[in-house]
């Protein structure tokens, strides 16, 4: 249309329904059509970084839950990993699996609510409230094990908090057999439905190299079509003992690289965790989940950067240590604060509710972007 | 004073009433509301004429068509973001003694006039009497404005698209 | 012609496949409670509200100082030798009047860090998640079971007691060197 | 007051219709002329109307009103594509400003 | 039912005014028992429980929300045009209301028995866009203004759908009469227009499949101009807050949801007028066997709740099953999709009801 | 794939003065000191040379290295003077699979580097939050403005409360009348 109206600007947020926490976005509109987009930050911006420089490091650890609060056992596990790495000491076989599993439980979890609140943003509402119904499992075997639902502080520095319990291994075979149909059933009402398919298809599409140059990761980049999944590509832990794959976006009803894609890899991506889950549940070794906790951590002087594949993607942990108790400087490299800075890139040309869609593909979790 | 004499009243105020809204007023989105208005209340008099199907085509066409149609010709050629649209007006004194002068004159020839007033039956169904006459008596203009619909549709859309070089 | 034929069938197709889903959902139970009739039951391992066992308690400070955001507030008097102040259930011997020992819920991330350091386990998390006040200071816990009066007295028995000591000292010293001066 | 007959449509059909002319006088807004203009049609077909239950116009008088109606419809279609042409032209709709044919 | 007032009062406006308070009544009740059932359906549909606290199954929680809305501050914007602002929730809800002037809920119970109801319908119901487009304005916020916009857009654009459905009809009742297009429907369920209509042959048999394409469109363009999901874009929750009501609160955004399930009620009345027999019984009638008259309107009014009702719980099962399009995507539907098929099913049905 | 040290030579012998040194002390990973303003076209380099190939920049972090000597500013507070700022830029190749820290060091007043923002896009934010939390100017930056903190920040604050990831920053007493250690 060549109808000459007004540019206007549009607020979204901080105050909006789908801007998943206090995001607000600006747009300059023309008409429905959106010309360019401007993320305003910081409304949820809590200092994590200043703090963690007053704290010792394992005092750290509660904070980093609060960093990516759907998917906090990864937060843990990457801190935790980079301390390790700093004091040089390796953790117990048990200790290991039991990362793995969880983390991979946790990721299970976070697509949930990422592919959930994607369709609600969409409109569609009841299958958020069933995925949350799904995740509601997964949090109540965490919930028994390290007593949160949410927060849980579970990962420590050369260990666990807790063994797990004794009802785990069995809850969590119940799980997988539990959670197999439900994806089937997604699949039916949500990723194959016409409507969300023309809503997502073709919308928001991201190039290869683009989402390369903006330093997009997990899902974000994977639905563009390459192979890149920290687990393989840089194995950390022990995930290079199982055997799963790296769902990628294939453009199966649009594009390479548009929403859709980037909603289906997250769902063929819990399948792929359960898949870990499974060859780990039953060769979980025993031991002692924290003898190798140090006492009193003080790592020796030194940088290290540590990365993991969050389920929003690469969760990196810069720690500078000076040789003291408490950390001289972390950073953290949080997927959702870099995945953002596409939105201004995607969403251009689109219409308003398409930004709302991408938004929703990409995935973002505020506590996360402002650290 | 029956019900068809208030009736007539009330439709005939609510139409000059809002008419004269439309005339008078600055803001661009007033005028057009009251427009809704005097088009709502020209539907009762048709009614009250027993002209029922006129009375919704008038309705269906003008409230739902051409009124809508120049609240977006408003909200497309102004700033839509402000509240008050004002528009100006000229010529208001020369305007309003012309308009007194031919206001007095049909009046006059209206008032004047000795109009045959005796009410005639009119068929009760009037949908299908105007229905019969358009497609016997009037078929050659019936096509000729379905032709003239569609060429203003694409005219319209040729002339609103054309882009500025 | 046959992409617009198969997006008509497909768009009434997948909203039919829908709406089975959900019309199946219809009469299936509710996974939901009714939450204040009816309660989760929750794992022995649930961290919510803190509790001191004061009975246990020996004032060291650790939690305190293990706590990320600074929300237990412990200050302890010094027991005056003859007092006795029981034993532990582990059978360690208390030490120190615990005269303050507060907890702010308000600040407290639940994190549990301050129950792993204890020594003698008084300190833990109970199952209790619903404690919300309508002003902010009745969330701070006092579990210190000494009243204002008796920590107040212990005060100032160990001052008069630390006083009694210098005093001996002093006056221990003074003798000494009175001797020394003495013997020399 | 009398009872209501034809004079009475007759009246407030030259009210719309003098208010109508007023409106196309006075109004700088090309939209607003295009009210002025749709005000006057009105005040004709209410004659008509009027004229075909009073008159000898019998059912012939409602349809001509439906022709006006119609036409009514072309015209504001076609009227309102001028007009946001020539705010895309102008950037203004005021009709005493453009002045130019061409620019 | 005008008459008997008429008579029982003797006075044309009170009598009048009597019988406009059933629709009125009727669209309280839609407006309380639609909220309720929504809450309800939706919360089965999400394996949820829904409202169960006030009353019996939570049966008077929107009793509860309308006695909480009517005391509600009436808050406003600083910057609104609040002349425009306080009209538009009325203008909104006389629209809806309107259209119950002639909607037939039993052959005896008829607002008015106009010779064009059904023109009326649906000429009627384009006063809703007046007001919505008022509202969006008056409320001085963009997202407002976008919600009307579309919804102005919308509304007009699946007027032309219905149309052509209606005229097929119309083409094969040969009325616009509501009341005479039901009572061609009259005595068993295969006399409705979703099955050929009353006549027997090879015409109601080629006419059935029209019939029910025509009716899925109808339907579908319906509910698209009631503003359901999956048609709810100028509310769309997820990108416009509310639409064209984001700024109203209270009474007047009551106005707005009694219009909403009003119009729910208007539309799935006319599609069962239209194509499933209106207020005629499917099987027959009590008071015919039993040979009381008096029963009969009573039972029409049953059958046309009824009917009614299967719409409008077919309507929240869509919402709560569906995404929602997107505004081009919905123009598209309309005017590729549904205005062709709709075109292609009045061409057959006239040449079929020639043969 | 490529050592640290590979990089480091091939590095000196393309830019032999700006490349600095070669930090194989710390216990991780090694760091490659360059010159600040010639990062820019070193990055260019990195990303470019085929046998290279950084195309993706993890992690671009600034730190204050809170080193020189603290002395008491007019109003009494304690601040650094003659220090330094960092910043550590962690990349990594895709297709190669190598990783590589580089580290440029700027002097704490006035700290100036230049942006690799055309380079890699992603480093936009990532250098607006270190301007913003530590007060490194990064020259060619299109768009350097806060980004956590409140854009009128500075106008509420002094200048020791202005960037908050500085080892010398100090809470502002109030923020648009607000009390700010609550």
């Amino acid at each position: 249309m060549t109808i000459k109206t007004e540019q206007m600007v549009l607020n979204m947020g901080p105050q909006h329904p789908s801007t998943h926490g206090v995001l607000r976005l600006e747009l300059e509109i023309e008409g429905e059509l959106v010309k360019k987009v401007t993320p305003h930050l910081g409304y949820l911006h809590r200092c994590f970084e200043k703090h963690a420089e007053a704290m010792q490091y394992n005092q750290v650890v509660p904070y980093t839950d609060r960093l990516d609060y759907l998917a906090a056992i990864g937060n843990n596990f990457g801190y935790a990993l980079a301390v390790e790495k700093l004091l040089g000491i390796e953790v117990p076989e048990r200790v290991e699996y039991i990362r793995v599993i969880m983390a991979e439980l946790q990721r299970i979890a976070s697509h949930l609510v990422a592919i959930g609140s994607n369709g609600a943003d969409i409109g569609a509402l009841t299958p958020f409230l069933y995925l949350f119904r799904d995740r509601e499992y997964i949090l109540n075997i965490i919930e028994e094990t390290c007593g949160a639902r949410m927060l849980y502080n579970y990962i420590w520095i050369g260990g666990l908090s807790h063994d797990i319990h004794p009802d785990f291994i069995r809850k969590t075979k119940e799980f997988c057999n539990y959670f197999k149909p439900t994806i089937v059933e997604l699949d039916n009402l949500l990723s194959y439905n016409k409507i969300f398919i023309e809503r997502t298809a073709n919308i928001g599409v991201l190039p290869v190299d683009t989402a390369i140059n903006f330093g997009a990761s997990g899902p974000t980049l994977r639905g563009s079509g390459i192979k890149f999944d920290l687990r393989k590509d840089d194995p950390y832990s022990i995930y290079d003992r199982f055997n799963f794959e790296i769902p990628t976006g294939k453009g199966l009803m649009g594009t390479i690289g548009d929403c859709w894609d980037r909603y289906y890899v997250r769902i063929r991506e819990m399948e792929q965790s359960l898949k870990i889950i499974e060859q780990a549940i039953d060769n979980i070794p025993n031991g002692d989940v924290q003898s190798a906790i140090p006492k009193r951590i003080k790592p020796p002087k030194g940088t290290v950067y540590k990365r993991i594949e969050n389920p929003r993607g690469e969760l990196g942990y810069f720690i500078i240590s000076d040789g003291t108790v408490n950390p001289f400087r972390v950073k953290v490299r949080a997927p959702s604060f870099v995945n953002l800075e596409v939105l201004g890139e995607l969403c251009k040309g689109y219409l308003v509710a398409d930004v709302i869609a991408i938004l929703g593909s990409i995935d973002i979790v505020l506590g996360e972007v402002d650290r | 004073m029956t019900l068809y004499d208030i009736l007539f009243y009330l439709f005939a105020v609510i139409t000059i009433a809002s008419a004269f809204v439309v005339v008078t007023t600055k803001n661009v989105i007033y005028s057009g509301f009251s427009l809704l208005l005097t088009f709502f209340g020209v539907a009762g008099i048709y009614v009250l004429l027993g002209a029922d199907f006129l009375a919704i085509v008038q309705i269906m066409v003008y409230v739902g068509g051409i009124l809508i149609l120049i609240l977006f010709g408003v909200m497309l050629t102004n700033k839509i973001t402000d509240v008050d649209i004002r528009t100006g007006t000229i010529h208001l004194l020369p305007a309003a003694v012309g308009v007194g002068i031919l206001f007095g004159a049909l009046i006059s020839v209206m008032v004047w006039t000795d109009w045959k007033s005796e009410p005639v039956e009119l068929p009760v169904t009037t949908t299908y009497t105007i229905g019969r006459e358009l497609l016997t008596n009037y078929v050659l203009i019936f096509v000729l404005l379905g032709l003239l619909l569609l060429v203003v549709l694409i005219g319209a859309a040729s002339i609103a698209r054309r882009d500025k070089e | 012609m046959r992409e617009y034929f198969r997006n008509t069938w497909l768009g009434i197709y997948t909203v039919l496949v829908g709406m089975k889903i959900t019309f199946k959902h219809l009469f299936t139970p509710a996974v939901t409670i009714q939450y204040p009739e009816v309660k989760l039951k929750l794992p022995e391992r649930e961290r919510n509200r803190l509790y001191v066992n004061m009975d246990d308690c020996i004032g060291c400070d650790q939690c305190s100082r293990a706590c990320p955001v600074n929300c237990i507030e412990i200050e302890t008097v010094k027991s005056i030798p003859g007092e006795d102040l029981g034993v532990t259930s582990n059978g360690k011997k208390k030490a120190l009047w615990v005269t303050k020992f507060n907890i702010d819920f308000a600040k407290c991330c639940y994190c549990q860090l301050c129950v792993f350091p204890c020594p003698t386990e008084c300190i833990y998390m109970t199952d209790v998640f619903e404690f919300s006040e309508y002003n902010r200071n009745d969330l701070i816990y006092k579990f210190a079971t000494l009243t204002e009066e008796e920590a107040k007295e212990k005060r100032i028995n160990f001052e008069k007691f630390t006083a009694e000591k210098e005093a001996q000292k002093t006056a221990a010293a003074a003798k000494l060197k009175e001797d020394q001066k003495t013997a020399s | 007051m009398a009872q209501v007959g034809l004079t009475h449509f007759l009246v407030v059909s030259s009210i719309l219709f003098s208010l109508g002319i007023y409106g196309i006088i006075t109004r700088k807004n090309a939209v607003m002329v295009l009210m002025g203009i749709e005000l006057i049609l009105n005040s004709a077909n209410i004659n008509f109307v009027a004229f075909s239950k009073f008159g000898n116009l019998g059912i012939n008088g409602q349809i001509v009103a439906l022709f006006v109606i119609i036409l009514a419809a072309a015209e504001a279609a076609v009227a309102l594509a001028i007009v946001l042409n020539i705010y895309k032209t102008y950037t203004k709709v005021n009709v005493d400003e453009i002045d130019h044919l061409k620019d | 039912m005008y008459e008997y007032f008429y008579e029982l009062t003797g006075n044309t406006i009170l009598s009048t005014l009597i019988v406009a308070i059933f629709p009125l009544l009727n669209v309280l009740i839609v407006a309380l028992i639609g909220v309720y059932l929504e809450r309800k359906v939706s919360a089965r549909i999400q394996d949820r429980i829904g409202p169960n606290r006030t009353g019996p199954f939570g049966l008077f929680q929107t009793i509860a929300d309308f006695v909480k809305m009517l005391q509600k501050e009436d808050a406003t914007a600083k910057d609104i045009d609040s002349k425009l602002y306080n009209i538009a929730p009325v203008l909104v809800f006389t629209g809806s209301f309107a259209v119950y002037a002639a909607i037939p809920f039993s052959s005896k119970l008829i607002g008015s028995e106009v010779e064009v109801g059904l023109f009326y319908v649906i000429a009627i119901s384009s006063l809703v866009v007046g007001g919505i487009l008022m509202a969006g304005w008056a409320s001085n916020n963009k997202y407002s203004l976008l919600g009307a916009m579309r919804s102005a857009a919308q509304i007009i654009s699946y007027e032309i759908p219905t149309a052509i459905i209606v005229l097929s009809i119309v083409m094969i009742t040969g009325t616009l009469s509501l009341d005479k297009i039901s009572n061609m429907q009259t005595a068993y369920f295969w006399n409705w227009n979703i099955l050929g209509g009353a006549e027997f042959g090879l015409t109601k048999f080629l006419l059935i499949p029209f019939m029910i394409v025509g009716f899925i469109i109808i339907f579908i363009s319906t509910l698209a101009e009631v503003n359901r999901t999956p048609f709810d874009i100028p509310e769309a929750e997820s990108e416009l807050v509310a639409g064209y009501f984001t700024e109203y609160c209270g009474m007047k955004w009551a106005m707005f949801m009694l219009s909403e399930y009003g119009n729910m009620f208007a539309v799935s009345a006319i599609v069962s007028i239209l194509f499933f027999g209106g207020y005629h019984s499917p099987i027959g009638y009590l008071g015919n066997s039993l040979g009381i008259e008096w029963l009969i309107p009573f039972e029409q009014a049953f059958w046309f709740l009824a009917k009614g009702w299967t719409f409008i719980l077919i309507q929240i099962w869509l919402r709560w099953t569906l995404p929602r399009l997107r505004v081009d995507q919905l123009m598209s539907l309309c005017w590729k999709y549904l205005i062709p098929y709709a075109f292609v099913n009045l061409i057959v049905i006239g040449i079929i009801l020639l043969l | 794939m490529k050592s640290a040290e590979e990089i480091f030579e091939i590095l000196k012998i393309e830019f032999s003065d700006s490349i600095l040194e070669l930090d194989k002390d710390t216990p991780t990973e090694s760091i490659i000191s360059v010159d600040p303003l010639q990062i820019h076209q070193i990055s260019k380099f990195l990303r470019e040379n085929p046998g290279l190939q950084f195309d993706s920049l993890m992690c671009l972090s600034g730190v204050d290295d809170a080193n020189g000597n603290k002395i008491k500013n007019a109003d009494g507070d304690d601040v650094f003077e003659n220090g330094t700022m960092s910043v550590y830029y962690n990349l990594h190749s895709i297709p190669l699979k190598h990783k590589i820290t580089l580290k440029v060091t700027t002097p704490r007043t006035n700290p100036k580097i230049e942006s690799v923002e055309s380079i890699w896009k992603c480093a936009n934010w990532h250098e607006r939050e270190a301007f913003d939390l530590l007060g490194i100017y990064f020259l060619n930056h299109p768009d350097l403005r806060r980004i956590l903190m409140p854009y009128d920040w500075d106008e509420f604050t002094t200048e020791v409360s202005r960037y908050p990831l500085r080892k010398d920053y100090k809470n502002p007493e109030f923020y648009q009348g607000m009390k700010v250690p609550y």
